[in-house]
Formats: structure tokens, C-alpha cells, sequence
């Protein structure tokens, strides 16, 4: 890797990339209150996991598609996501893009070409891998990629994935949020060999990268782009970070870990990129404290105007089962309402 | 005790007992599952009996069948039964399929334990009741409590079976009722269903976390209904339906899980293939519609007091 | 053309008119495919088109997925039924919910095709008729020919529908027969049953493989009998179903997966919802026992003359 | 590894392997031949994996346990499986241990403590982790041999059984028998990288050994044995050799594949073996020639004994669904027979 990535991109760039770290993160804490306000159903927080994927997302396209998983809304603000659909999926409600049908934290933006989330870990890869191989035949210039946890590593799909891509040569980034949690599990119980080295298992390039650092993450996955878009296969990319909060709302940590990196702690990824920012001159305190108090007005606010909007109505569970209804779900639907 | 206690309840008198039961999950062991089931044990019995496993679903039934047919008796766990489906070929080709490919040579004692079904905000991947995919395979037992009486006692009893058990919790029910449930072992018959409730006028044939809504619901209407709880699914006790169903001449089946092929669908075929003579009126099944599992309308979803009541005046009333 | 063949012509001839499809599978392409349903597509289309691909189920339903959510419309073969289960999670979880969980955003329009069933001596694993577990599972739409010129006209229905359709092809009928088959594209029509034989007495239903055994009881034995092949397994062609009972007022379903839950009991229990008035007798089932599939007795595993004839005669008989 | 395995055994412990190789040759032979002529349904021949399993399963004591697949007819002869129950097996025979209710090729024989043969590949992968903890657990001395085909190494029960078999650090060993060949598909399209290497993306040992060398692999399988026995964890053995037949009597290889492999020819592992013994003065020509047609006779006599047996009755087709049989199952009986 010779180029300086650094340099190719201006300041711009870096300002947006931590803009996009600081909402995620007031999105985080706001949605967690409300939780426990009884105002929100559940929530898997992001916390600790913004450089990673704010700084892979810097490295894609507006083409490029994204087989994400249920954690990466810092990356799905970074690209344009609006909030209002953030929050309507989370409250499941009429103006949900689907129509209220999936626990919080399934979102889906076909817009921003965020391919929808499934709750079975990593059953994504695998669909990851069709889609690349789509682009591959298309002749795109577009190219995929695919999140999951450490845990995920240790999925049927991950393998199957990930022997896949390797054959077909596919355009696709593998993108390891290694957190080294999967809800109780530490990563050392959960696999014997480092994440990226399960790479060369499958005749594939591994990469581990600081996934608190947003520069270094950025440049490995930028290079691991290039390389998909260059039609010289696919990477695996461990980013190594820690997951801040609890594995969702539903679970207390107190019971399994005694380790933790506390929300604006300097191990903190958010005080890290301020730190590298301000270091490289891009960032100062006025435009720090700036961008945290818009951060916190645009999420209040867009909170308390999407909890009005009512639930979807209940007709529309019929829906979207095949094209055409069947018969079945007609007269079931002719019970129920 | 409320269900979870009672599950527990059992397990550690198990454990303490035979040290050839070994529990196997995600989150079981520190974390005490997500549901809290097996809360306590590995601080009792250890990493080596209570393990906290990697978070692979064919792993874990895989592994548990291996242990089973080598003398050990494993009680996996699958933390939603939605997540059970990467484990089925093992399920479907090799738990189920082991003694009768060996011809008795090699048995999979084993109770595979997992929560099923709505009712917990828990949308298309947190709410699936899957009792059919089990129910269709020969060779599994399959077996599910409504109450915490019972979840001890059936688990008690699919943990003696020499055979593989597919044990489904309904979790709507875990924490919803507390009962006097004994503190030491007890049994609960495998392949025997419970008349819960005698009546004349109908019979309602139900199971796992319908059973609460099919009683208050014949309560509070003060339906005339014998009320079945089926416990296990398959083989299902079938003379007491026959029986009941002689009484009453009107039948309805009541679950969570899809009408089409849902258990209601085998029930259904069972009785008029038997007493159809019998039968005054149409069988009904009221049952979650054949969509899947919606998240924010899902008390929509679930049949409820008032499907009940509708489906049993159109029974009652028939002719 | 056999089935094989029109099933291959069929393949030929829609890749030949859209580059959009794309067939994988194990040793589908320069072998041909064990059953040479693919036979000479690879020369003519390239391994791009028809792909040889690893051996993972799993990666082969996902992968295919995957293209349909990008604009392929995708083919891909399990070699055999029994192996389809390692891809269960993808199948219930993904192709069949990705329309409702994405509000119809994303669709997966793919035929995910397998050969099923027994009479080829396989024994345990390459015998499995699991129709039920995609019947079962709301979003997928579950077809079976039963001939050559169904074969063709349903895989072409199926290639045209914007939801994933599971396609069940009776191997044992893959040379059993030759038919006309026209060289060019025709469709026969999903969600349609077709009745094939036209009685007063008696409705049989049945479907795949049965079809040609249950013909040739009825002719044999000049029953005079409606013969319905349903061709799609769900959703099925509930009117035919109904217009037929109500005529004959007696119900024969043959098939020759297990009978628990097998796809009998639905077909039944819909009958006894909507008509049981019309009925005279028993719906009866005559289905493969509730037992894996053996190798060396597996004619008495299938349905036969023998057992159809007795359950006309129980049904016919009655009272 | 510091010890010389040559030197630890003795002539006839070699003698004897090499009778197994050629018995079980003469059974493909003769077995392939009567299925041409009708008399036996199915079959997948082990030509050209005689040195690799005989070797492996020099390495195991009788108390170990195999998780076999349905290509071990050598490893099976070798540990004693009588050559009645193999065939009987074949046939489905009344005397079959499984009541002929499987496919040919798909043995069991626990007395020898082979734990039975699912057609699904791989999938006695897990189940072996599952026995080998068992053992481990019970603190016997045993370990778990489970085997394979290069094929399988694509599926999700390789790659779960590897995980949990390092996690838990499992007396198990993996012999991977690459015959280069799954069906139609030669390992070049089934994976991108070497085999062995797939180890190390769990945190295992991986080891290749020439599947050809006799010698070779009881030494790579007698040290992995050992490791497993010392409480050090699981091993990947990779044993290259190669299907000289085709996949199974349902497969003409003529339409994939052009390089083969002769019977009988200087690459065909039996001549191989052959030649070292010669060399190292274990055997010679005469000994050959009757252990050859010792082995004619064998096979010989024992087919037309056992075609002899009759099929199971059709009644015990009902039975071992359950322990107790189901009223659906004796229903079922009663309308079928
Ligand atoms: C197949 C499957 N099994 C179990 C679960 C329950 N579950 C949800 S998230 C999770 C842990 C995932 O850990 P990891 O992949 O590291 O992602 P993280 O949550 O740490 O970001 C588990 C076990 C699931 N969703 N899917
Ligand atoms: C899960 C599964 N998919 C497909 C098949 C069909 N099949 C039987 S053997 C085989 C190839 C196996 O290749 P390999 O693992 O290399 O073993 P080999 O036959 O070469 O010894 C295939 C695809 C199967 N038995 N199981
Ligand atoms: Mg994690
Ligand atoms: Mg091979």
C-alpha cells in the first residue's frame, strides 16, 4: 500500500466521518433512555464500534451495496441514512420502511443500498457473497460489504461465505466487528486463532486493523476496496474494538464481565478520533462542542416527532408475504380484523 | 415456582444425581441464559458440565448427539427456537435418524431444549413457534409445558426418554404464573395429554402457551368444554382425543404456530379420519395466520378471546 | 421428452432468452448433474452461467438469494432433497421472509430446484420427500410435476413468479415416462390443480410421484374417481379441492411422505373446515408410515394398489 | 516427533496392513463387478485410499473410536469388521446390523467401534467432537478418529466441529482423505487453499501427509494420535491420494475427468506399498501372490455365501423409530403388511 490516504482526502471528509460518530452516539444514549422509559422496545447499542464502521465507511461508493448487521447504525448515519427512518424502524411504526415488522435494530435503507437485516447471526454472508457475485457478472464497478461480530465467526455462513468468495474471486470486503464479545462469551472462548488469520484458511487475504482508529481503519478498508474493485478478490478485515455498552438492552454485563471501557473514557473511540483530529488540525474544541449540542438537538428532536406517528395499520400484516395474497392469509386476515 | 424456576428446579436435581448430564448453549453458563433457565448451575457443576459454547446452533446439536450416543446424557440448549434451523440436518438426518439406522445399535438420548413463540415483542426471528418441522420427523419426541408443574415434570420425564426429546418452551409462559411445584423429582407422563377443563359442549385441543387463553377464555364464557392439553405434541395422545371428541361431536384446535400444516392440521386429520361419524359440526383451528411473525402487531397475531369465542359459536351453532 | 429432458429444454430455453439466469449447484455443470437435468448447459453457457460450486448447501441457497436481491433470477440445485437441510436457516429465514421483512423492497425471485422422493433404492437419505418443511413455511410456494409436460410448463410458471418457489422433482418419475412436450416455452399455471380423471364417487388427491400409481389403481379397477394432482403444494388450489368433495362427498389423500403432519392432514383438515357436511365417510390417507425411508423394503414403504384399493374400499364401503 | 515409528512395530504389523489393502481391494473389485451384473445395488469403491486409511488406522488403538464415512471399506477390514457384516450390509440383507435399511456403503460396526455412516457429508464431523469430549470428559486414555473427503472440508459441519474441537481442546484427529475429487469437482474449484492450512484458522495443527505412503501416514496419524492421548488437542491431517475409481457405480468419471490413476498401476498405492515392504524386507513376491489369492478366495466365498441370506422381514422395517414403537407406527404396520 503506497498511497497516503491521509492526504487524498480533505478535511471535509473527516469532520463528517466524526459528525457521523457523535449522532450515532447521541442516537445511542437517547434510544437507551428511552428504553428504559418504556418508550422503545429494545436496542443494540453501538457504542465503542463507531471508528470501525464510520471509517469503513468512508473507503465505499455510493453503489457499493452493504450486507450489514444489526449494529452498524454509526455507519448507516455516516451514509446518509435519515434518523426519521432510523427511529421509525425502531418504533415500528406506519412510516417504518417495513411497515413495523422487525424488532428494533432490523433496519433496513434500500436507498442507501443497506440490504436489510435478519436476526441469525451472519446468515447475511452468504447473500453477501450472491450479490457480489451479481456485480462480478454485471461487470459493475460496484462492490460489497458484508459486517457481523466475532462471534459470527463461528457460523455455518461465515464458512460458507467465506469459501464462496474466496472460489468466485468475488468483489466483497468481510468486515469483522470484533467487539471480543458475543453477548457472554469473550472472543478467547469463542475461537482459538486470531479472527483474520481464519483468512488464509480459505485461500483469502486477512487484515487485523485498530478498529478505534478511524484513519487506519479507513486506509485498510479502502485498500481491501480497491483490491474487490480491481477484480483481485475479497478480504477478510478484523477491526478490533470493544463493545462499550451491553449486548442490548435486554442484557445486564454485570453478570459475566468485569472489564469495560467506560463512555468518554480515553480508551473511548470518539475521544480517540477528537484526539487524532485535533492532533492533524482538522478538529478543535469549538467545533467539538458544536457538533455534540447539534448532535443532541437534531436527535431530541427528531425523537419526540417520530413517536407520534402511529403504529402501521393492523391490515398491513397481511402484506408482502408472496406478490399475490393467497387464499390462506385472505380468509386469515377476514378472521383477525 | 414460575416456569424458569421450575426448569431449573429440575435440571440441578438432575445434575446433582448423574454427572453423565451435561448442559451445552450460548449464554448458559455465567450469564445463566438469556432466560435465566439454567441460572446458577455452572457455579454449581462447573465449565465442563454447564459450557458455555461458540456460537454455532450445529455445533451444539451436533456435539450433544455425539455425547448422547457415548454414554453421556447432554441437555442442549438453543437460545430461540428461530436460530435452531443451521442445526437442522443434524436434527432432521442424525438425532432423529440414529437408532433406526443403526437399528437400536446406537441410541441419542438427549432432551433438546429451546423457548418458542410470541407473545414478547419479539418480531419475525424472536417469535417462531416451529413445533411442524419437528413434528414431521420421525424419530423426535416432541414435548411442550404450560405450566411450571408441568415443565418440570415433562422435563423430568424426556430426560429418562432413551430417545432424542425436542423440549419447547413456550418463553410467553416463563415468568407468567407461579405454581406450587415440588421441590424434588417428579414425573409428568410423556405421550399422555391433560384434560384441563370437562365440558359437553366442545372439545378444545390445545398446547403450550395457548393453554392460559383457552382456559380464561372458557371461564370467563363459561364455555361447556372439555380443554386438552396435548404436553406432547408428537406421539400424541390420541385416545383422549378420540375420547373427548365422542363426547362432545364439536372440535376446536387452538395454537400460535401457522394454520397451514400446523399441528392443528395433523389433529384435525387424526379425528376425522377415526369419528368423523361423530362429529356434529365442522372441525375449526384458530391459529396465527400463515405470514410471518410481525413485530409491533403482534397481539394481532396471536389468537386471542376473541377468535376463540367466534370460532366456537360457529362450532356450536353449526345447523 | 422425459422429464429430465423437459426439464432441461425448459432451462435451455429460458437462459437462451435472459442472461439474468443463473443456475449453481454441485456437479451440475460439466458432469451435467447426477440426474443430467443440466446436461450441456455448461458448454453452451459457460461456468459463469452454470456453476459447479463447492460442496455447501448452505452457500449455494444463500449465494442464490443473494443474486435474486440484485437482479439475477437465479436456479439453483440441491442434489438430492435429503441434503437441502444444512440450508434450512437460509430457506425459513431469508428466501422465504425477505419480501415481508423489506416491505416488498427487496424480493428473491429464484426456483430453488431438488429431486425428492423414493423408489430408486436410496434408503435413509436420498429417498426424503420433505415437502412439509417448505409447505409449512409462509413465503414459499411449493410445486411438484407429476409428467414431462407439467414438468416444463410449472418450471416455467415458477421461473416467471417474483417469489422464491421451491421445486420438488420426483425423481423416480424423471424417466418413468415420455409425453409430448412442445420444444417451445408454455406455461401451466401455479396455484392451479389439475384433474386428471374425472369420477362421481370418490375425490383422490394426490400429487409428484403418486400420480401415475393412483391413475393406473383407477383404471385398473374402473373406480370412478376424481383424480386432482395439485401441482403447487401450497398455496393450494382450494376451490378444485372443494368443487370435487362436494361432488363426491368422499376424500382419498395420497402421498408418499409420512403420514404425521404430511401434507394429508392439511388437505384434510381444510376439507373438514369448509365441507364437512358434503362428506360420507372418513377422509382417509394412504401415505409412507412414520418411519425414515428403509432401502431394502422400501416397496413396502411406497403407496401401492394394494393399499389405495383398500382405502377406496373402507371409504366406499362406509356405513 | 523424535521417535522412529519403523522401528517400534513389527513385520507382521506391516504384513498385516498391507493383507487389508489388498482384501479390500479384491472387495472393490469383486463388488463393482456383481453391480454390473445386478447383484448388488450401489457402491463407492475405495480404490487408491487403501494406504491412507490402513496407515491411520495403524495409529488407533481398539478402544478409540471412528466416526467414518463411506469410503473406509480398508480402515474397516483392517480393524477386524468381519467381511460377512460388510457385506451383508451391502446387500441389506436380514443379517445386516442395520436390517438393510441403509444404502450399500453405509457400514456400521460398533463392535469395532465404528459409530455408523450418515449419507449428509460431514456431518459425523460434530458428532465426534461431541464423543471425543465424552471421553475427555471421562478421563479415559481413548480418542476420536473421524473421517472425510476433501469435499467436505466446503461444508458447515467441518467448520463447526473444527471450532469446537480446538475450543475445547478435544483428543480428536481429523483425517481429511484428499482424493482430489468431490464427485465431478477436483479440489482446485473446492477451496482456494491447501487443506491442511485450514487448521490454523482455528488454532489447530495441521499436517499434509502423502496418503499414498503407508508408512507416512501411520507416522503422521500415530503422532496426532499422541497428542490427542496427552491431552494436547485435536490435529488436522490432510492425506493426499487419489479416487482412482469413479465416485460411486452411479458415476461415469469419463464425462469430468481425463488424469486418472490405473489399477495396478506404479502410482496405485497397493504397488507403492508393495514396493517399500519389498524394500524394507517385509514382503516378497510370493508372499504377495498369496496373500492375493487368499484374498480372491476370501471375497469370493464370502459373496456367494451371503447372497444367499435372505432380506429382512417387512415387518422389521417398523421397528427402532422409538424405543417403544408410536401408535402411528403401528397403525402404519398394520395397513402396510
Ligand atoms: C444463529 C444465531 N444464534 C444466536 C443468536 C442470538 N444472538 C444474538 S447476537 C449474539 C451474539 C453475537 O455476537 P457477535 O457476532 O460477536 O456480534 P456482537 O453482538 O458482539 O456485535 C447472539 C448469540 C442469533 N441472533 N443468531
Ligand atoms: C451434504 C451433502 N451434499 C451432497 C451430497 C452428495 N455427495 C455425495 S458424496 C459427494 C462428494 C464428496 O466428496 P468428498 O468429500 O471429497 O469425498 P469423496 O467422495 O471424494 O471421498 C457429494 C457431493 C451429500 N452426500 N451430502
Ligand atoms: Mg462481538
Ligand atoms: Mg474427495
Amino acid at each position: 500500500m503506497t498511497e497516503n490516504v491521509n492526504e487524498q482526502v480533505d478535511k471535509e471528509k473527516y469532520v463528517r466521518a466524526y459528525g457521523a460518530m457523535v449522532l450515532s452516539r447521541t442516537f445511542d444514549r437517547k434510544i437507551i433512555t428511552a428504553q428504559r422509559q418504556g418508550r422503545v422496545g429494545f436496542y443494540t447499542p453501538t457504542m465503542g464500534q463507531e471508528a470501525t464502521q464510520v471509517g469503513a465507511s468512508m473507503a465505499l461508493d455510493k453503489d457499493d451495496l452493504i450486507f450489514e448487521y444489526y449494529r452498524d447504525v454509526p455507519m448507516m448515519i455516516h451514509r446518509g441514512v435519515p434518523m426519521e427512518k432510523l427511529l421509525d424502524q425502531i418504533m415500528g411504526n406506519s412510516e417504518d420502511y417495513a411497515k413495523g415488522r422487525q424488532m428494533p435494530s432490523h433496519f433496513i435503507a434500500r436507498d442507501n443500498n443497506f440490504m436489510s437485516i435478519q436476526s441469525p447471526v451472519a446468515s447475511n454472508l452468504p447473500l453477501a457473497t450472491g450479490a457480489a457475485y451479481a456485480l462480478k457478472y454485471r461487470k459493475k464497478n460496484s462492490i460489497v460489504l458484508t459486517t457481523f461480530g466475532d462471534g459470527s465467526t463461528s457460523t455455518p455462513d461465515f464458512h460458507a461465505a467465506m469459501n464462496m468468495a474466496a472460489v468466485y474471486e468475488l468483489p466483497l470486503v468481510f468486515l469483522c466487528e470484533n467487539n471480543q464479545w458475543a453477548i457472554s462469551l469473550p472472543i478467547e472462548k469463542q475461537t482459538k486463532a486470531e479472527i483474520w488469520k481464519k483468512a488464509e484458511g480459505y485461500g483469502m487475504e486477512g487484515v487485523k486493523v485498530d478498529g478505534n482508529d478511524l484513519l487506519a481503519t479507513y486506509k485498510a478498508t479502502a485498500e481491501a476496496v480497491r483490491k474487490a474493485r480491481d477484480g483481485k478478490g475479497p478480504t477478510l478485515i478484523e477491526a478490533v474494538s470493544f463493545r462499550m455498552g451491553p449486548h442490548s438492552t435486554s442484557d445486564d454485563p454485570n453478570k459475566y464481565r468485569s472489564n469495560t471501557v467506560q463512555d468518554g473514557s480515553d480508551q473511548d473511540p470518539i475521544i480517540l478520533t477528537e484526539k487524532a483530529l485535533k492532533h492533524m488540525g482538522i478538529l478543535n474544541d469549538s467545533m467539538i462542542e458544536k457538533i455534540k449540542s447539534e448532535a443532541e438537538r437534531i436527535v431530541t428532536e427528531k425523537f419526540e416527532e417520530r413517536e407520534k406517528i402511529p403504529p402501521p395499520e393492523p391490515s398491513t400484516m397481511f402484506d408482502d408475504v408472496y406478490e399475490e395474497m393467497s387464499w390462506m392469509v385472505k380468509e386469515e386476515r377476514g378472521e383477525i380484523l | 415456582m414460575n416456569m424458569v424456576q421450575a426448569l431449573n428446579s429440575e435440571l440441578d436435581l438432575r445434575m446433582g444425581a448423574d454427572d453423565s448430564i451435561i448442559l451445552l448453549g450460548e449464554d448458559i453458563g455465567i450469564d445463566g441464559g438469556v432466560f435465566r433457565v439454567t441460572d446458577g448451575l455452572q457455579a454449581k457443576y462447573g465449565q465442563e458440565r454447564v459450557m458455555d459454547t461458540p456460537l454455532e446452533e450445529l455445533g451444539i446439536v451436533g456435539m450433544a448427539i455425539g455425547m448422547a450416543t457415548t454414554g453421556l446424557r447432554p441437555v442442549p440448549e438453543i437460545q430461540f427456537q428461530d436460530f435452531i434451523y443451521t442445526a437442522f440436518d443434524q436434527i432432521v438426518n442424525q438425532m432423529a435418524k440414529m437408532r433406526y439406522r443403526t437399528a437400536g445399535r446406537i441410541t441419542v438420548p438427549m432432551v433438546l431444549r429451546t423457548p418458542y413463540g410470541g407473545g414478547i415483542r419479539g418480531g419475525l426471528y424472536h417469535s417462531q413457534s416451529g413445533e411442524t418441522y419437528f413434528a414431521h420427523t420421525a424419530g423426535l419426541t416432541v414435548v411442550t409445558p404450560s405450566n411450571p408443574y408441568d415443565a418440570k415434570g415433562l422435563l423430568s420425564s424426556s430426560m429418562d426418554l432413551n430417545d432424542p426429546v425436542v423440549f419447547l418452551e413456550p418463553k410467553r409462559l416463563y415468568r407468567a404464573q407461579k405454581a406450587d411445584v415440588p421441590e424434588e423429582d417428579y414425573k409428568v407422563p410423556l405421550r399422555k395429554a391433560n384434560l384441563v377443563r370437562s365440558g359437553d359442549d366442545l372439545t378444545i385441543i390445545t398446547y403450550g402457551s395457548m393453554v392460559p387463553t383457552v382456559i380464561q377464555t372458557v371461564e370467563k364464557n363459561s364455555l361447556d368444554a372439555d380443554v386438552l392439553d396435548l404436553r406432547t405434541l408428537v406421539p400424541m395422545d390420541i385416545d383422549s382425543i378420540v375420547a373427548s371428541v365422542k363426547k362432545t361431536g364439536r372440535v376446536m384446535i387452538v395454537h400460535e404456530a401457522p394454520r397451514t400444516l400446523g399441528m392443528g392440521s395433523e389433529i384435525s386429520a387424526a379425528i376425522s379420519e377415526r369419528v368423523i361419524e361423530y362429529l356434529y359440526a365442522p372441525i375449526v383451528r384458530v391459529t396465527g395466520p400463515d405470514t410471518p411473525f410481525p413485530y409491533r402487531l403482534e397481539e394481532y397475531y396471536l389468537p386471542n378471546e376473541r377468535r376463540i369465542l367466534a370460532a366456537a359459536r360457529k362450532i356450536l351453532d353449526f345447523r
